[in-house]
């Protein structure tokens, strides 16, 4: 197996793990970093298919390996957004679940037991 | 003399990734904080050092090799600095120990 | 493909929105309004000189407006590239955007002190960021510049539903994000890989290599469902409604007349314009299902609603079915060989009623909730008396959305409805009739009750100023009065366009 | 199997189980100790791909500062860490959620192994126009010349992050201080650190930024930086954080996409196009756009992660 394909499917496994985790952490912050892991899969996978357009003497697609430049800084952008809109939902409400306000759910917090 | 720089990098970063082995244990294995960043900064002072004197010879340039170098410095610099911050808070009881 | 120095104007539609954010943000202090204002006028006159400019090659060559940056032509560099669709969206886009800033002249005013506050700059740059964004999401001829301009799209629209600062339109605007940054993402994967397979992300490049093979699919289905979750299409939309509701009115006629059309257009372009002959009719099919489910879903819980706002939120969701059933009936019609544009033009004409009708309605309530001091729809007497200008738009503005003749809506819906008979598919049809009936219901029941009288010596909480009244109607009333484009004698929206037929033909 | 592949293999595993790491632990700070660890590796599989240029980004903005931002929120929000894990889901949606995680993670895999071959590149193209431009680096050429309209867009996400962030201030802080915490520092070791330390990392990033023409680095990599020695002297109390209604500040952050603007319709003037350069001036004009991105990088990239403001003007 060469080089772009092992990453290739290295980042497919990246980008199901994140999802996994986007979809069933209830934390606002573990949301944001399964985010990340699925941001990192894409760039992974768009870096081995730079790898494959190896040409012209340059060992990799220099258009892919800019565009990635511009898309991890993007992310980076994203994240200090999300991560500065739940300190302050935080700081406003004193909680950081993205649930519904419905009186049931309140009632469940208020008692703040265990749960196993 | 080619055969006995590259022995003498053989030889350095073998016996380096042996102290990062070593520090790792140590890291996995001891019981507070305060043990396990006295295995931790033997890796990176020791360990570190002799890859990067293994290296040296490899170099091309006076330049890269003092690039290399610097790398050592910076990381000890701030291997010192993050244990003495990691066991101030230890110690004053922020962090579990 | 025209590139003359007009073409220019296609940049300056991007950067001119832009370049306001960027002086608005360094003068500061209590003239960002004017910054603003100003930006929004020479705006204005760059989208008319593109509308003037289509218009003549549209009598003329018939080319869509080409500018290719920096003189690197793709697949090296990037082109901007205005066809008939995008010069229409950016005309509707100009028209709401200038209206709501004329309403918001006194809600985001500086503060007497002239010290610099919190919400008027915020309010004033985020709506030029949305308006350079959703320029370049039209004008965009290259995948990855797309994904730039959606993620510039959120990052304009989160600050504005939070702008309130309350616990609950903070949790909204988190969750906004959440669902919008995982839709580009989905996005972003899907042109990775249809770089990995074709080698550029050029649209009209793209639209010549792509194949109907497993690989396209993908990717087609990756972006699809990614744009959806930022359109709030059935059942992604849980996010919109306290989203949109949560909002000052100005912004939440911004976002929910405006930035959720940016991810819809982009699906329109994925489908008809980059991947036609990847696309199935069992796939536009499905995306017409999921339409149907929210103008029924969509409707009957905003029937439910208590307040206002979320009624007008929720009838956000069910509108933005309507956009997604010309998928089939524009295929259906290309199947058979016939001639797909009605279907299309429909669809176009749905999104821009429904974007001034919406921008009304929402800037409406928020007159309501000055003049009331709440706004439960159980107790809306003495608005007509004290809003009658506000009333009328209410009404105009939901006779779009209902589409009584003749409104924009009328002409949408007819000539959706003869697709869909035209192509066979009478479902859709009888899904557009329903969801026109239970849309009434609720617009009946608003103008009603704010025609019932006030109790004797009631005085509305504050006075509304005559120009934002003003600006609403004139929003309604074009929505209102759009059907009458049918008697234009220009087809822009086929400016420099292929017929679908065309595209699809050749295996 | 060769050494080679044997280190991508073992270096595609441990991606994977720090990022499933990640993912499956606990305790949030764990998780994002682990996601720092795993951007350390990620900057070796960019090294293993010969993307040196994106391996010092991944290593400066993914692993570093979105790990920093991470950890920083991590530590503030651990008085609800408990009760946000509470409503944890059912087994049903977590066996919905381990579908569909499954099914896209089959479809790329498809897709990766269905990718034409050939494959397709832009990398001759590049070769062929790189001479104009003037500069040696092809991602620099990409960034700055190619497509240099997605630069400038992308510093524009940058100053709309950073007013999103600002915009979350109380009304009554609105132009103050962000409330960027000095760390505590009983002994003094983080003062010294940073006096020693910011000095180095300046001219490090100096050089990171210049070499970037024509070498792997390059004005966000040296930026990034560049913040970091930034946010150290904050952190350390040498210097405090700015008011975000200070015009000088201002002024910096949007020197950079102004001067981009404007170089860019000198080029419509002057060469015929948006963001074109004419004959001879390319690398000037690149040379200008990036010292003037510089500065407005750095400070942006800092100011995203000090938050918004929290202190009244004068406090």
């Amino acid at each position: 197996m060469n080089t772009a394909t092992l990453f290739g499917l290295c980042a497919s496994m990246l980008i199901g793990l994140g999802l996994y985790g986007l979809l069933t952490h209830p934390h606002p912050l573990r949301k944001i970093l399964a985010l990340n892991v699925i941001g990192s899969g894409i760039f992974l996978l768009f870096g081995a298919i730079a790898f494959r357009g190896a040409a012209a003497g340059m060992n990799a697609d220099p258009v892919p390996q800019a565009l990635l430049i511009t898309g991890i800084v993007v992310a980076f952008s994203a994240s200090a957004l999300a991560v500065a809109l739940l300190l302050r939902l935080f700081e406003v409400t004193g909680d950081v679940s993205l649930a519904n306000e419905d009186p049931a759910a309140h009632k469940d917090t208020s008692k703040d037991r265990p749960h196993d | 003399m080619s055969l006995l720089l590259n022995l003498w990098t053989i030889l350095a970063v073998s016996l380096g990734v042996f102290f990062f082995l070593a520090g790792t244990l140590g890291l996995l294995r001891f019981p507070d904080v305060f043990t396990r960043l006295h295995a931790l900064t033997k890796a990176d002072n020791l360990g570190l050092g002799l890859v990067v004197l293994g290296l040296l010879p490899q170099m091309n340039s006076i330049h890269a090799m003092l690039k290399l170098l610097l790398i050592w410095l910076l990381v000890l610099f701030s291997g010192a600095i993050v244990s003495q911050m990691l066991a101030q808070a230890a110690r004053s009881g922020e962090i579990d120990s | 493909m025209t590139e003359s120095p007009a073409s220019l104007l296609l940049v300056l539609a991007v950067l001119l929105p832009f370049t306001g954010v960027i002086f608005g943000l360094l003068i500061g202090g209590r003239h960002v309004r004017t910054v603003a204002l100003t930006t929004v006028a020479l705006g204005l006159a760059v989208i008319g000189g593109i509308v003037w400019h289509a218009l003549g090659t549209c009598s003329g060559s018939g080319t869509a407006i080409e500018y290719v940056l920096g003189g690197w032509s793709p697949p090296l560099g990037i082109r901007l590239r205005a066809d008939g669709l995008s010069v229409l969206m950016l005309l509707a886009v100009a028209v709401v955007i200038s209206l709501v800033s004329v309403y918001a002249h006194a809600d985001f005013a500086p503060h007497d002190s002239g010290k610099e506050t919190r919400a008027p700059l915020v309010f004033w740059l985020m709506l030029l960021a949305i308006w350079g964004s959703l320029n370049l999401v039209f004008v965009s001829g290259d995948l990855f510049t797309l994904y730039v301009a959606l993620e510039l799209l959120t990052f304009a629209g989160v600050p504005l539903v939070a702008l309130d600062g309350r616990g609950e339109t903070l949790r909204a605007a988190l969750r906004y994000l959440l669902f919008a940054l995982l839709g580009s993402l989905l996005y972003l994967l899907g042109a990775v890989l249809l770089y990995g397979a074709y080698g550029t992300l050029d649209i009209q490049l793209l639209s010549q290599v792509v194949r109907p093979e497993a690989l396209s699919w993908a990717a087609l289905a990756l972006m699809t469902v990614g744009l959806l979750a930022k359109t709030a299409l059935f059942p992604l939309h849980i996010w919109l409604p306290p989203a949109h509701a949560g909002a000052p009115a100005a912004a939440s006629a911004l976002l929910s007349a405006l930035v959720v059309k940016g991810s819809w257009f982009l699906v329109l372009r994925l489908w008809f314009d980059v991947m036609p002959n990847v696309v199935t009719l069992s796939a536009a099919q499905l995306l017409a299902a999921l339409g149907a489910a929210a103008i029924i879903v969509g409707n009957i819980v905003a029937l439910r609603q208590l307040r206002l706002k979320l009624l007008i939120a929720y009838s956000t969701v069910a509108q933005i079915g309507y956009l997604f059933l010309m998928f089939p009936l524009a295929f259906g019609l290309a199947f058979a060989g016939m001639d797909s544009a009605p279907a299309l033009t429909g669809g176009m004409l749905q999104t821009i009623s429904h974007a001034l009708a919406k921008a009304a309605m929402f800037l409406a309530a928020g007159l309501i909730y000055l003049t009331l001091g709440h706004d439960r729809i159980s107790d809306l007497r003495g608005v007509a008396q004290a809003l009658p200008m506000t009333v009328t738009a209410l009404a105009l503005a939901g006779a779009s959305l209902i589409g009584l003749p003749p409104s924009g809506g009328f002409l949408a819906k007819w000539l959706l409805l003869s697709a869909a008979l035209e192509s066979g598919q009478w479902w859709w049809g009888a899904v557009m009739l329903l969801g026109g009936l239970l849309t009434s219901v609720y617009v009946f029941i608003i103008v009603v009750r704010s025609l019932a009288p006030a109790e004797a010596g009631w005085m509305p909480k504050t006075r509304v100023p005559q120009y934002q009244q003003m600006a609403v109607l004139a929003l309604a009333l074009s929505a209102f009065l759009l059907g009458l484009a049918a008697l234009s004698p220009v087809d822009l929206v086929q400016l420099g366009r292929t017929p679908l037929s065309l595209l699809r033909g050749t295996p | 199997m060769t050494p080679s592949l044997a280190l991508n293999l073992a270096l595609a595993l441990l991606l994977l189980g720090m990022a499933g790491w990640a993912v499956l632990v606990r305790s949030t700070q764990a998780a994002v100790i682990g996601f720092m660890v795993f951007g350390l590796l990620l900057t070796l599989a960019w090294a293993r791909l010969d993307g040196l240029d994106v391996a010092l980004t991944e290593a400066a903005i993914g692993g570093g500062l979105t790990g920093f931002l991470l950890l920083g929120a991590a530590v503030r929000l651990r008085s609800v860490e408990h009760r946000a894990t509470l409503q944890a889901p059912g087994l049903a949606t977590r066996i919905l959620a381990a579908l569909a995680a499954g099914s896209v993670t089959l479809l790329l895999a498809f897709a990766v192994l269905t990718l034409p071959s050939p494959a397709p590149s832009l990398a001759p193209a590049v070769a062929e126009n790189i001479a104009m431009t003037q500069v040696g680096n092809p991602v620099t050429a990409v960034l700055l010349a190619f497509r240099a309209l997605d630069t400038l867009l992308e510093t524009l996400v940058l100053v709309l992050a950073m007013l999103g962030i600002w915009s979350l201030a109380d009304d009554r802080v609105w132009g103050g201080r962000p409330g960027f915490a000095i760390a505590h520092d009983a002994s003094g070791i983080l003062h010294y650190a940073a006096r020693i330390l910011v000095p180095i990392g300046v001219v490090i990033g100096g050089y990171i930024f210049w070499i970037g023409a024509d070498d792997p680095g390059g004005k966000f990599q040296g930026a990034t930086l560049l913040a970091a020695m930034w946010l150290l002297l904050v952190l350390a109390g040498l210097r405090d954080a700015p008011r975000v209604s200070s015009q000088a500040l201002r002024l910096w952050v949007v020197l950079g996409p102004l001067v981009f603007i404007s170089v860019g319709l000198l080029g419509s003037w002057l060469a015929g196009s948006f963001l074109g350069y004419p004959q001879g001036y390319a690398k000037l004009m690149i040379v200008t756009v990036e010292l003037a991105l510089l500065p407005s990088l750095t400070l942006i990239l800092g100011l995203l992660i000090m938050g918004a403001p929290k202190r009244e003007i004068g406090r």
